[in-house]
Order: C-alpha cells, then structure tokens, then sequence
C-alpha cells in the first residue's frame, strides 16, 4: 500500500519529531530519550503521574494522549511493538511528582515484559513508586472466564481517561490505580475488520479478506478475530458486537454507559455515525443510558478498515471522570 | 577448542546476518499467526547490534560484557515481545561468563543454560504454547543430556540444534497460547511459530561458529 | 470499496441521525427540514448567524463544525452534491438572531447555484440578510490570475473558524464577512491524491491511480489535478505543496502563519505528521513563523488517501480568530 | 395533434425510465471529468419525481402546477449542479403554460424556450464550455427555426434533438471549463460530458412522447 512516507525505518522518529513541533505548547520529546514525550505544561507538585505507550500505528493512541486530563507522559515503541524499558524508565522519572506514577498499558506479552521491567527499575533506580493498570477489554479476544488473557484494544481511551481525571482531582497512587482497574472493569470492546493494513517495511496486508468478507473480533494488529464472514450491513454487524458485549457484561435497564465507536482508520466518520445510530438503538431499546458518546478515530490500527464499540458502565464516580475536561494534541474536551 | 571474544563476536556477527536474510520470511510466518512484524523486529534490534560490532565492541574481549550489552543494545532497539526475552537470555547468559576472554566448554554450556532459563523465566511460556520456547526447551534438554554424557560441548550443541529443530517444526501442529496469535485457536495450525524460527536460526548461527573453530 | 452501511441511498439521512444521537447537547435537527442542522445551545440575540454547508462526504465538514465559535448551522448535502436551497433556507431562519446570517461555502457551480437561491429566498421571503462567502484555497484548481476560479477544499475549516469567532465575538454582519473574506484572501492550499474513494451507490474508485502513482492538486471530489507522477518521498511532496503555495501567496520573512495538514480519509497520522515535519522545516528555513498547528483530519473526501497543506497568512485579528476556543462535536479548541 | 397533461406526465415518466437506464452510465461518464455521481444524483431526483407522479399528481391536469412542482421536487431531492438547472428548467417552462391542461404547438415552444433560456440563465455557461448548454442551445437553436419555419411543434422538435445529439457528441473534443471538470485540461479531452448527455436523454424522452402523440 502506498504511504507518504520517507524511510520506512524511520516513521516513528520522523512522526515523533513532526508531533513535538506541531505542539510545543503541549508537548515536548525527553532529551533522555526520543521515544519519551511529556507534557509540556507545569503539573502539580504531588501530582500521580500517569504514563502510557505501547506500540506506535494506532495514533491517536497512545502519544496524542498526553495532556491535561490525560497522561503525564508517553512511551513510543516501534510500529506495533511495545516500547523497550528505557523510554519508559526515562518518562517515569520526568513526570514524576513525589507521588508515584500509574502505568496503563495493554494486556500484550511485550507491553507487559517492558513496561514491567521499566517499572522494577524506576523502583530500584529511582525509588519511584510504581502503579500498573493493565486494560483488558477486547472481548473477542479470550472467554470471560479468561478475562485476564484478553487484549486492551480501543476501551484504553476510557481507562487512561480515568486515571488522567483521578490524578488531576488529587486522588493518591492508590485511588488512581483503584479507579483506572474499576475502569477496566467496566469496559467492554467488540470490534469488526474490513480491510488490512501495512507495515511500512514489509508493504504486505496484515491478513487477508475477500472484497466482501468481514472478520469479527480480529485484533488491533491484525490478530485473527474470531469469525470471518460475509460482511454485512451495518445495523446486523452493531447487532452482534453489541450482543457479545452485553453477553460478557450485562448492562441492566436504567444503567448509565459511555458510548465509544471508534474506527480503525481508513472507516469514514460517515460510517461510524452510521453505525452509532444502531447501537443508540440497541440500548435505548433496552432502556440503558447513554451518558455521553465518542465517535470517531481514537485508536487506530494504521489504515485498517472496520470499527469497535466500546461500553463502560458508568458510576458516579467514573461519569465525573468521563465527563472532565481533557486538552491533548489529539484529543480535546470541554 | 578455543572460543573468545572473536568467535563471540562472529556468532553475533552470523546472527545478524541470517536475520537480514530471513527477515522477510520471519515477518511471513508472523502475518499468519501475529502482527506480521517479526523479521522486522529482529532485524532492527540486530541492526543495532551490528553497529556495536563495528564500533564499540571492536576492542572489547570480555565475552560477558559483550553479551550483556548485545543483550541490552537489542532491548533498546525494539522493545516488542522478543526483546526483553532475547535481552534477558543475552543478559543472563553473559553474567555466566563475565571477566573472561576464552570460554571453555563449560563455560558454554553456562551461557546457553542461562540463557534459555533466562527467557523461560522472562516469559513464563511452556512447551506446547507455540513459542521460541517450543524450540529453546527441547534443545537444552538435549545439551544438558549429551553434555553431560559426553563432556565435548561442540558435539552436545550440534545434537541440541537438532532437537531445537524438531521443536520449533513441531510449533506447526500447535494451537496458540501464548503472545498475539493466542486467540487464533484452529487457524494457528499449519502454521510455524517465528518466534521458534528465530530461535532456530540463532542456535544454528551459534553451532555455525563452533563448526569453524572445531575445523580451525 | 467495502462499507459499513446499510442503504446505499439512505447513507446521508442515517448518518445524520446517528450525528444528532450522539451529540444531543451540541446539535439539533430540524423539524422543518431533516437536512438542517443546527447548534443545540442557545445563542446570543444580536449575533450574526453562520451558516456553513456542501455535499457530505467530507466529514467533520461541514457537519461536525457546528457549535460554540464556530457555524450555527450547517446544510447537508448528497454525497458530494450541493444541497438545495431548502435546508439552507431553514437553517438559516432558524439561525437568525435579527443580525443577519453569512454563508460560508466552497466555490462549487451547485454550491453557488444553491446558496445564492437560498440567500435570495431568505431575505425575499424571511427578510433576512444573507453575506456570502466564497472560498477558493485550492491553488491547484485555477491560475493565479482566475483565482475566483477556484474551488474551496481544506482551508474552508480556517474561513468558517474566523467566521465563527469574529461573530462570537459581536461583529457585525458586514464585519464578519470582511473578516472571513479577509481569511480567504490569506488562505492557499495544496493536495495530492494517493488513492481513491468510492461513492456508496457505484462503489466504483472515484479515479485510477498506477500502485506507484500520485496526482497533485486532485480535487477534493476525485476530481483530476494538475499533475500525475510517480508516488515521491514525503518530504519532495511536501516541498511539492508549500513550493505551489508560496509561489502564489508569497509570505516573507518574519512573517506568521498557522498551518493545517489534513487528511483526505484513509491516510494515517502518522503520515501527516512525517509531511507536518517538513513543512515546518521548509517554513522555519524560510523565517516564517508558524503560529499554531492543526494536523488530522478536517476534511475528508470519503476514504480517500492523500493529503493537503494548507497555510493561512495571519495578522493580528486572524491570529485572535485563529486562537479562539470553539466546541463542536468534530473539533474542539482550548 | 392533443398534448395534455396526460403526455406531460407521460413525459416525465419517460425520463424517470431512461435515467434509471442510463444511471451506471452517466456516473461513468462523471467519473472520467467529474466526481463520479451524475447517474446518481439524476436518479434521486428523478425518483423523487416518480413518486409525485405515482401520487400527488395522479388527478392534476394543470401542466404548469405540474412541471413547476416537477423543478421543486427534483431540486429538493438533489441540490447539486444539476437540480438549480434543471429546476430552473421546469419552473420557468411551467410558468409558461401556467393553467393549461391542453398545450398547443406554441404552448410547447415557448414552454422549450423558457426551458432551456431559464438554464442558461442559471448557469451562465456558454455553447463550448463542455456542459449541458452544449446541447440545449444548438437544439433551441434548431427549435425555434424551424418552428418559425414550419409551424408544426413535432417536426421541428425532432430536428432540435438531433441537432442536441450533434451537440452533445461535441463535447468530446471540447476542454472542460465549467464545473468540477474545469481544471482538467487536456485530459478532459475525448470524454463526452455527462450534463450533455443527460439533456439530451431528456430532449430524446420528449421527443419518444411526442412520436406517439403523433401517431395515436
Ligand atoms: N511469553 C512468551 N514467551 C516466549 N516467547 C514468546 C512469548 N510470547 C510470544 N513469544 C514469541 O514471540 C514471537 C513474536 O515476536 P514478535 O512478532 O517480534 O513480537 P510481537 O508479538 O510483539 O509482535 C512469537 O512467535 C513467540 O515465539
Ligand atoms: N454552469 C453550468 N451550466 C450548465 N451546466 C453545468 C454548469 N456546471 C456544470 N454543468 C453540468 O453539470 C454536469 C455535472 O452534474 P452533476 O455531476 O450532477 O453535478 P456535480 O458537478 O455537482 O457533481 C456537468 O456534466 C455539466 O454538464
Ligand atoms: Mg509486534
Ligand atoms: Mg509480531
Ligand atoms: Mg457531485
Ligand atoms: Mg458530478
């Protein structure tokens, strides 16, 4: 597939120094280390730092999070590639604020083998306390009594949300933690692919579909999902990722949820609102409501075709965060 | 026998260049079962290692230093699943052997030991998951097996190849359990781990150099 | 091309109704008219009305850039088609707040067509004062010396922002349609196509592209550019775009500039920040100061891939217009 | 020769079937100059047509109220280039024969005239610009000669469409000036335009109504 790129080994370095110039005011690259961003803004004294990252390719996520509300700071690895200790380590110690920092990653071999290590350093090294909130949500990805096998896909937004929020209120390593995993506990995502994406070393499609098959479930890499199918109409594919989602989380009448249609990249907003319009259905058919809707590209997989639906279950506590206001490169709310 | 820090440095030497040549068979077994991302993974972290060799380790004869930092040099290269396991396999490995210029049998069979418990331990993964531990497992069995029979660790090592080999061709007849092709279930079948590949490929690079020195 | 769609025909109407479900407290629909789209917020009496519109397909524009600094009101057209006069009639009753309404579209034969009936209609029938502006960045579509030629693509976001903020912040109608003029005058942009969209009825690419090939100046519709070639580096594409740029709108040393990199659909981030990059480079070689960055997606032509830059000359008022916050369901600004 | 409302209809009805024929081709014509979505649009709107004739029209014998709402309808269906043309086209061709439920030879000819004048008036194109105008002005040219000429409507009707058809294939080796089409340049060069081809469909539906009006 054809991209605008120069070198196809250098993307993640050339991206990063395209972000850090396009939003000085927000932003800025540790001289440390190229792989680690933080915010540019001042953060509070006693503030928990809250650091992100995993593999690059899925922009917004994770890097056009940082900001406030959000994360402290970032961690870039290669394209879908966790980031390697070092990055890590190093944003660790710039956000920290003498109240430790909480690490939200996804639920991937790697990401748990780099961000664990980084986080055993920063507490030998840099006698940082350390949180890990590890997201979970891709309901394809392992059954329900396997929960925590399963892969963090797009509900991360929701979870590195709550945790921003928590940590910008005051709350102690502790309570952010708490919050972030009660996040993660309420957070449920399906998702369906359309069309592959590529790396830009290899140019190959990442699987293969036929021009009118679908797959269910498949991963935000590109992972087999778990059924492949004739594609259907938008209406019967929110249909079923609605279905599985409440199967795994049943969502009772009159409960609150966050409503999150993202696409994977190349799916216009015309049909993530297409799709949204469904999923509104579903649940207010089922008499379940929606407190406040995202729509759109907030974790991508490069120029993959399809979408996922997330739900979280909303307390009172985790409404206040969803609904804080938030301003990121990538990502902004009043 | 006479292994030093230039066979060392060969062997990483080998392994960098059998990577470049099966990189893009690598990521090829990788789109099957993962992100598709393997060959280029190993390539960039050996990449790395490569500019090591031509640099900073040109002078260096401490084996185990030249271990740990291949080890490190890897990790900060690629992060990604294989590169704290390789690292720590490198890493581990190399403590077996630091401060010394020439390794002895001995000392050889340390280093892969700890090598491989190193990436176990990192991993948690076992035989039968379709990992590199498919082929790592069986191939330290075997060396410990026949080196302990037979006391010539060049001839043990050979024999591991060959079990580490059958391991890692034994990944095509497994289901996923472990990293990103877990899920896969029926569809990982037919399907050789990379992973288990890549591991082949440096034991062989590993057994390349001991057949030289031999012959040397 | 594979979607997530129901209804070939029905894609705009569903789209709509999934917009206005998900952002309830943003916009509303009219009864008058389901093609009218309006903010949900109450807006101040004495505040000139604007009103932005075309065909969909470009999502966020122009639906998604309705609310607070920016449109009151948008027209949704068919898919890339002008719509008629009578939504933009509704809305525009429904906008007036006794100072008048601007319309604020792309210099399209339909759009022209429509609007100017519709501004013809209003103020015949609803007695409404209409001020249109008509805006033409797209270099490529027209030489210098036709620039009333020209169509209007990507720079349309920074034409309806200053419109929305000069109108927010109390001028009056002719005021607002200076500034917006103003803005077009100081606004060029450049495109390149890298692949095609497909309409949901034909389902057939909207041009051919060779797999090695680009087209510069390709109009946001698929409509051929200037020039067909061999797909280039990211960075001679950007030198492509800016060098177009400034050869018609010299902007000297010292001078100020914000810069928009937009997406046409399909293209990731990660390729627009690689193309942010040089543009930065080039203009911070140049001494031109780049005052804000705007880097996404804010004008779409379906699935498209490709990308344009867009660069607005700015004194002190449309530095103030460019700063101003807005909250809109697409686009939120701090 | 009885032209009533009855054959208006019969008309309009006509050109929903030729344009629901034609639709995959027109887009395919848009598609090489334009955005690809003439076919498309003519359909909603003439579609939107079908329905006022499957309804609201049934018992209406005024031919002005009925292409005057034939022009709204289709333009509020479309928007785009071609409903503020064809439009323009209806309502100003229904002014003329505003409360008439038969129309003469002289009611058809000025209903044409007002038709294609209202067109130009909109559009501002000129014979040349690679637009529909390339096709209604040498047809209005012919019209309006000939009916002077002959005083018989059909005849010189059919004269005017072929001299539309000439005009329409004309635009082939015309370079786009107006519309999306404009900047093409060369390549514009060879590629009949879709407005031109879409009025002479219509013209062509008119004239097939006026064939069997003759002849019943
Ligand atoms: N827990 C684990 N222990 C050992 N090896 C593993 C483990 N998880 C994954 N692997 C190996 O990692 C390989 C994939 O590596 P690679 O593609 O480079 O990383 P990623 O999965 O992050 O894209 C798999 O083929 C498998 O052999
Ligand atoms: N100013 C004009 N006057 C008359 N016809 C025009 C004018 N501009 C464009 N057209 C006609 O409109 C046709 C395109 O119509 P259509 O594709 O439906 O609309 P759009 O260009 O909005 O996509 C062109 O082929 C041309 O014949
Ligand atoms: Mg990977
Ligand atoms: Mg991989
Ligand atoms: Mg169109
Ligand atoms: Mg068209």
């Amino acid at each position: 597939m054809k991209k605008l790129i120069n070198n196809p080994n250098r993307v993640v370095e050339e991206m990063i120094e395209g972000y850090a110039k396009a939003h000085p005011h927000h932003v800025r690259v540790l001289e440390e280390n190229g792989r680690s961003i933080v915010t540019a803004k001042e953060t509070k004294e006693g503030k928990v730092g809250v650091l992100i990252g995993g593999g690059s390719g899925h922009e917004p996520a994770f890097m056009g999070y940082v900001g406030t509300g959000m994360a402290d700071g970032v961690a870039v690895g290669n394209i879908f590639a966790s980031p390697p200790p070092d990055p890590i380590l190093e944003a660790t110690k710039a956000i920290d604020k003498g109240a430790g920092v909480i690490y939200v990653y996804g639920n991937y071999a790697g990401d748990l083998m780099n961000f664990g290590m980084a986080a055993e350093l920063a507490e030998l090294e840099a006698d940082i306390q350390v949180g890990k909130v590890i997201v979970t949500d891709d309901v394809a990805s392992a059954p329900k009594e396997e929960k925590e096998k399963r892969r963090g896909i797009a509900g991360e937004f929701f979870v590195t949300k709550v945790a921003g929020a928590a940590s910008e209120k005051g709350y102690s390593l502790e309570e952010v933690v708490r919050a972030a995993n009660k996040a993660n506990d309420h957070t449920r995502t399906m998702g369906v692919g359309l069309s592959p994406c590529s790396l830009p070393q290899t140019g190959k499609p990442s699987f293969e579909l036929e021009e009118n098959e679908m797959e269910i479930g498949l991963g935000h890499h590109g992972e087999p999902g778990v059924e492949k199918g004739d594609l259907q109409p938008a209406d019967q594919v929110a249909d079923r990722l609605v279905q599985d989602i409440l199967a795994d989380m049943p969502i009772g009448e009159g409960e609150k949820v966050a409503v999150l249609v993202n696409g994977l990249g190349s799916t216009t907003k015309m049909e993530l609102y297409i799709v949204y319009r469904r999923v509104e259905l579903i649940l207010n058919e089922k008499g379940i409501t929606i407190h406040r809707s995202f729509v759109g590209d907030y974790s991508t997989s490069l120029e993959m075709g399809g979408c996922s639906v997330t739900l979280i279950k909303l307390d009172d506590e985790l409404t206040e965060f969803v609904d804080a206001a938030a301003d990121c490169p990538m990502y902004v709310q009043r | 026998m006479s292994f030093s820090a230039k066979e060392l440095k060969a062997f990483l030497q080998s392994v960098v260049e059998t990577i470049e040549e099966n990189k893009d068979y690598l990521s090829e077994l990788d789109r099957k079962l993962g992100d598709g991302d393997h060959g280029v993974t190993m390539s960039i972290g050996w990449q790395a290692v490569q500019e090591k060799l031509d640099n900073e380790w040109k002078d260096e004869n401490d084996c185990g230093k030249i271990s740990i930092s291949a080890g490190r040099t890897f990790l900060s290269a690629v992060g990604s699943t294989v590169g704290p396991l390789y690292a720590t396999g490198f890493l581990r490995g190399g403590k077996e052997v630091q401060g010394k210029s020439e390794l002895t049998g001995e000392d050889l069979n340390n280093f892969w030991t700890a090598f491989i418990e190193g990436i176990k331990e990192r991993g948690q993964a076992e035989v039968g998951d379709k990992t590199m531990i498919d082929t790592l497992q069986p191939a330290l069995d075997t060396l410990k097996q026949e080196y302990a029979r037979s006391g010539i660790f060049a001839e043990a090592f050979s024999k591991a190849v060959a079990s580490g080999k059958e391991g890692m061709e034994s990944t095509k007849d497994l289901l996923s359990k472990k990293g990103r092709s877990s899920r896969l279930g029926e569809r990982s079948l037919g399907n050789q781990d990379p992973g288990a590949t890549s591991s082949y490929l440096i034991l062989k690079a590993f057994e390349s150099v001991m057949t030289s020195v031999q012959t040397a």
